[in-house]
């Protein structure tokens, strides 16, 4: 298990985040290469779906990033996903995911430091969790 | 007995895009082994379902003709998630026919009658392997007069241009096509509604058969039509489309009353139709 | 219960001879015991069919969507939340409404009292204040109605409707001191590993009916995501991965909108206790965001809303 | 035919004979209920239950099911060839089961198993089973198959027929399978005489306890498109939440759905149990659902039980009366009074 590295899914604002990881790479700053990228306009768009989808198709863990509160592109799309967002966090911890899976940040477009810092963080957190044991859709357990 | 339920190989012959919209192409199919092709025997009017694994599989009325040797056609709507991935295939690649399935238009009983073919944009598709079959050198013979409406909402959206416009050149067969509206100068041919052109054509009813198919809403306003050109209805004969699973009459979604339409159908004459459940 | 019964029925005769409305949504009498039947009465003549008794338990407010006609309804509690829910959610007018409000003590739990039967049939059954009285070949039975409520119903807070046009039966004392969540506590309390466990055991009988949706007052989707198809979020089959995500994204689709009317599981043909995961959402909803569904017309739904000291401590 | 006699002292050692040829099903209670299951020891077959809550129809006609797997990888020469997912055929003893079910799986075998079309699981599952069911000494208040063309006591589905005569059971022969099950059973008796007797009088109890509770006699009689179009289904309907509950407990609903489902360069075919009360059941790709409405739904199933099927093949109703239906339907809506209203249903003109 030693060389396993955590596949992990961040679901990026395109308007802040994104920037933010785009301009961490422009800046050379490191960061380990464990994130499969998915640009999301805002994260109000990020239906539960998508997070589902994700652990599902195996990714280890999931990261949500948008905008500071008040910074949204679209005036308030993150302040409606944050009260989703704790609800699903919470929901999926209660039936069973680990906590160290989830994780949630506000990153502006300039904050190439926070993102690389962050995305150390998580990968870290991730890690400690290990493999995804559950929510992982294999071939189907039927007759 | 082989598994009904497994489809014959198939490779992608060839893709022909067929309308301007480019939401019908034409896939012609070419069996992978030599028995199976030999054991898809079918008879104009019957679908087959077209499997594309990690897809699903899609009812699909056989535009080919028995009496076209070595391949079989398809033309397939863009609408669901089946034929929009079919859309995005390429020539060579590998996938399922399963079939022939249902029932067909009654050639022995046509034996020696006029027939009146009526179509309306892609539900042209079984009309076209009817017309080619009857056309071939062997059967010609055995019917009467042949006259056809074919219509769609512009020349673009037609089926099968060039094959049309070979029958058009034909003497033993009356075509008649027509679009609901064109701003093209060169269009030789009708502009008007189907149930229009049928009425003006006014093929004779006299020991003759009339198969329609088409969108409902041409069909309603068609088959007065017919009526008033003296058809009765158990000579007028469709083909109904269903939500279709097994195809082979088990999965009970396509049932209509004491029928299913994949296994007892999907052809009917209308004169059937009036004794079963309206829910098509 | 009889004075409820006569009171729908008088109310009911009365909006429909003035042509007030133009249906009256209740109960019949049931086929089987502890069962009553959802009936829509159109002319008073049919209003004699109308019951009310403690088998009441299908919520009304499931009937109501895309309606365009003029409605009264019989509503408990719960029912009237839903109601509340529905205008908010504009699946229905207030305007088209005549609500019945129907003051609760709960409805009977069909199944713990079945299995108490242990097989034998009952001939008849008598509802009194606090009893249910049952009788058949060897069997003579009295239960206490209050253990032989619907879980939920045990720990209903809101069993006067929230919201009526008329009143069928007086107020009745709301639950005080109730423990709603000692159940999810005790879940919370888990480890992952068997809280994770104790979610599979629960759903493992799933024999993917969907009552528990369509029984749902709430789930009205022209499209459910079960059945969308491009993409196909979930399978179909009883795959237990498969089960679990219809189960999480039905219950999350629920997140703030859910009222614990046990519809849910009341319709369950397996017996899921599928409240598990609504429970949690309402719990969260009202910590956090302190809200409750179906109180108030005036207020936005808990994910249709936003404050700017919303908690945010899971966020970096 | 054969019969024997086995006494309930013996009876664990007669599943155990039974369970040391090959798998042996029967009703295990679960908590709450009864339901079929794989016996792990003789013991665990409790056969003092009504009937399980769902169906057995699960032994023919799983939930869901793997027909075909395949290979989606690029350099796969076999790919996107389906092959048969293996299963296994090996013999089945399913003990306990209800007469109504097993007459259940005989009109189904209408369905899968035809002359021209055989549906291949089915047919072998049928072929590798062996129905030994238990008459209903005490059939429940929801049961009404003496007024669907079966009965408490009614043997034609299955292999052997068993009579709790109070001390013992009576087990006889239906089928040659059956037969050769028997007598494969070591250290039984024959018959006593007083059981034989004690038989015939729980069969006469069984039956008259239950009456005849519908004549399905008048919806045979009556023209599909008049019940089709009676005002009675603006009745029925009403109740119904659509959810596939009747139709999942049904013992004869046997319609399915077909899916693919992909896990990287592999794939399944599937086939799972579908409801004609789902929207989606008739829903075509362009939009079009010829039954769109539920009262069309609702029509459709009783229709296709009371008088489609009975019509089509005529070997009486796709019901056998277990009353599943009945007691899961989570808003009461009852299969007999519907018959009822169905049978007596004036004919109006629409």
């Amino acid at each position: 298990m030693s060389n396993w590295e955590p596949k992990i899914i961040a679901f990026l604002c395109n308007w802040c985040s994104y920037g933010a990881a785009d301009l961490a790479g422009v800046s050379r700053m490191q960061y380990p290469p464990n994130f499969r990228v998915i640009r999301v306009p805002c994260t109000g768009r990020i239906n539960p779906k998508f997070i589902l989808s994700a652990l599902r198709h195996g990714a280890d863990g999931v990261w949500v990033s948008g905008c500071h509160p008040g910074d949204c592109h679209y005036i308030e799309g993150n302040l409606y996903a944050r009260r989703k967002f704790a609800l699903l966090k919470n929901l999926l911890e209660h039936t069973g995911i680990e906590p160290k899976r989830l994780h949630f940040s506000w990153i502006s477009s300039a904050e190439a430091t926070k993102f690389a810092d962050v995305a150390r963080e998580v990968i870290r957190t991730v890690k400690e969790a290990g493999p995804a044991r559950h929510f992982i859709k294999k071939q189907a357990e039927v007759a | 007995m082989r598994n009904p339920y497994l489809p014959y190989p198939v490779r992608i012959e060839s893709i022909v895009t067929e309308t301007e919209d480019r939401n019908l192409k034409t896939f012609k199919f070419v069996f992978l082994n030599k028995e199976d092709e030999e054991a898809f025997e079918y008879i104009p009017g019957q679908f087959a379902e077209l499997s594309v694994p990690g897809q699903g599989e899609i009812p699909i009325g056989i535009a080919s003709s028995p009496t076209e040797k070595g391949f079989i056609k398809f033309t397939v709507n863009k609408v669901g998630r089946v034929s929009s991935y079919m859309h995005n295939m390429e020539e060579g690649d590998i996938m399922g026919v399963r079939g022939p399935m249902g029932n067909w238009y009654p050639w022995e009983t046509l034996e020696g009658k006029n027939i009146v073919i009526i179509g309306g944009g892609f539900a042209f598709t079984t009309l076209r392997s009817s017309i080619a079959y009857m056309l071939h050198p062997g059967n010609r013979s055995r019917f009467g007069k042949i006259d056809v409406v074919y219509g769609a909402r512009m020349p673009g959206l037609l089926l099968y241009k060039e094959e049309l416009a070979a029958w058009e050149q034909r003497d033993d067969i009356g075509m008649h096509i027509t679009v609901d509206s064109t701003d093209d100068p060169n269009w030789k041919y009708n502009v008007g509604f189907v149930p229009a052109v049928t009425k003006e054509k006014a093929p004779s009813a006299e020991n003759s058969y009339a198969i329609i198919c088409g969108p409902p809403i041409m069909i309603k306003f068609t088959l007065p039509v017919l009526t008033e050109l003296g058809f009765p209805p158990e000579r007028i004969i469709s083909s109904l489309e269903m939500r279709m699973k097994c195809g082979i009459g088990i999965c009970g979604r396509c049932n209509l009353g004491t029928e299913y339409v994949c296994k007892d159908g999907p052809v009917f004459t209308l004169e059937e139709l009036s004794q079963l459940p309206n829910e098509y | 219960m009889q004075a409820y019964t006569e009171r729908i029925r008088e109310a009911a005769k009365r909006l429909l001879s003035d042509e007030k409305v133009d249906v009256v949504i209740g109960f019949r009498k049931g086929t089987i015991p502890f069962m009553n039947e959802p009936y829509l009465a159109k002319t008073p003549e049919q209003v004699d069919q109308l019951v009310w008794d403690g088998n009441c338990g299908v919520n009304l407010a499931n009937y109501l969507p895309r309606r365009t006609d003029r409605i009264a309804v019989v509503a408990k509690g719960c029912d009237s939340r839903n109601i509340v829910e529905h205008i908010v959610e504009n699946q229905i007018k207030r305007e088209q409404l005549h609500i019945l409000g129907a003051p609760c003590k709960g409805m009977m739990d069909k199944r713990r009292i079945n299995a108490e039967l242990k097989g034998r049939e009952p001939s008849s059954v008598e509802e009194t204040g606090s009893e249910i009285k049952i009788k058949g070949q060897d069997l003579d039975l009295t239960l206490s109605r209050s253990e032989f409520l619907q879980e939920n119903c045990a720990i209903c807070i809101h069993r006067n409707p929230v919201i009526y046009d008329d009143l069928v039966g007086d107020l009745v004392e709301e639950q005080k001191d109730v423990d709603r969540y000692a159940d999810v506590r005790k879940v919370e309390a888990m480890s992952s590993e068997d809280k994770w466990q104790y979610f599979d055991d629960l759903i493992s009988t799933c024999i993917r009916c969907y009552a528990c949706r369509n029984a749902c007052p709430a789930c009205y989707c022209p499209t459910c995501f079960v059945d969308e198809s491009r993409p196909q979020w979930v399978g179909k089959t009883i795959d237990p991965t498969d089960t679990r995500t219809f189960h999480f994204l039905r219950a999350y689709h629920l997140a703030g909108r859910c009222t614990d009317c046990g519809a849910c599981e009341r319709s369950c043909p397996v017996g899921i206790k599928v409240r598990q995961f609504t429970k949690k959402l309402e719990k969260d909803v009202k910590e956090l965001f302190d809200y409750e569904a179906g109180i108030n017309p005036d207020m936005r739904p808990a994910l249709d809303f936003h404050r700017p000291d919303d908690p945010q401590g899971f966020i970096k | 035919m054969s019969e024997i006699y086995i006494s309930k002292e013996k009876f664990p050692e007669v599943v155990g004979q039974l369970m040391s040829h090959g798998r042996v099903y029967g009703p295990v209670f679960q908590g709450q209920y009864h339901e079929f299951a794989r016996l792990d020891k003789p013991e665990d077959i409790d056969l003092s239950f009504q009937n399980t809550r769902l169906s057995p129809k699960d032994f023919f006609h799983p939930h869901s099911e793997r027909m075909f797997t395949y290979s989606l990888a690029k350099d796969d020469p076999e790919r996107c060839i389906l092959k048969e997912a293996p299963k296994d055929y090996s013999t089945k003893v399913v003990l306990g089961i209800r007469p109504c079910d097993a007459k259940a799986f005989q009109l189904d075998d209408r369905n899968f198993d035809t002359e021209t079309i055989k549906d291949p699981w089915w047919v072998q599952r049928r072929k590798s089973t062996i129905l030994v069911g238990l008459a209903c000494n005490s059939p429940c208040s929801t049961c009404f198959c003496t007024s669907m063309d079966t009965g408490p006591f009614d043997a034609s589905g299955l292999d052997v027929l068993m009579v709790d005569v109070g001390d013992g059971y009576v087990a006889r022969s239906v089928t040659e399978k059956g037969r050769e099950c028997i007598s494969s059973i070591k250290g039984v008796q024959t018959v006593p005489a007083q059981a034989a007797e004690k038989e015939g009088q729980l069969k006469k109890t069984a039956e008259e306890s239950m009456g005849k509770v519908l004549d399905m006699k008048p919806i045979y009689e009556k023209k599909t498109l008049e019940l089709f179009h009676d005002p009675l289904w603006e009745e029925v309907h009403f109740s119904c939440i659509n959810c596939g509950t009747c139709t999942f407990a049904c013992p004869t609903c046997w319609c399915f759905d077909i899916q693919d489902e992909v896990q990287g360069d592999s794939g399944d075919r599937l086939r799972l149990w579908d409801s004609c009360m789902f929207p989606l059941f008739t829903f075509h790709g362009s939009g079009h659902n010829p039954r769109s409405q539920k009262i069309q739904r609702v029509r459709q199933r009783f229709m296709h039980k009371l008088k489609y099927y009975p019509e089509k093949y005529g070997n009486g109703p796709a019901c056998v009366g277990c009353g599943r239906c009945v007691k899961a339907c989570p808003v009461n809506i009852d299969i007999r009074h519907v018959a009822r209203l169905m049978s007596t249903s004036c004919s109006c003109p629409a």
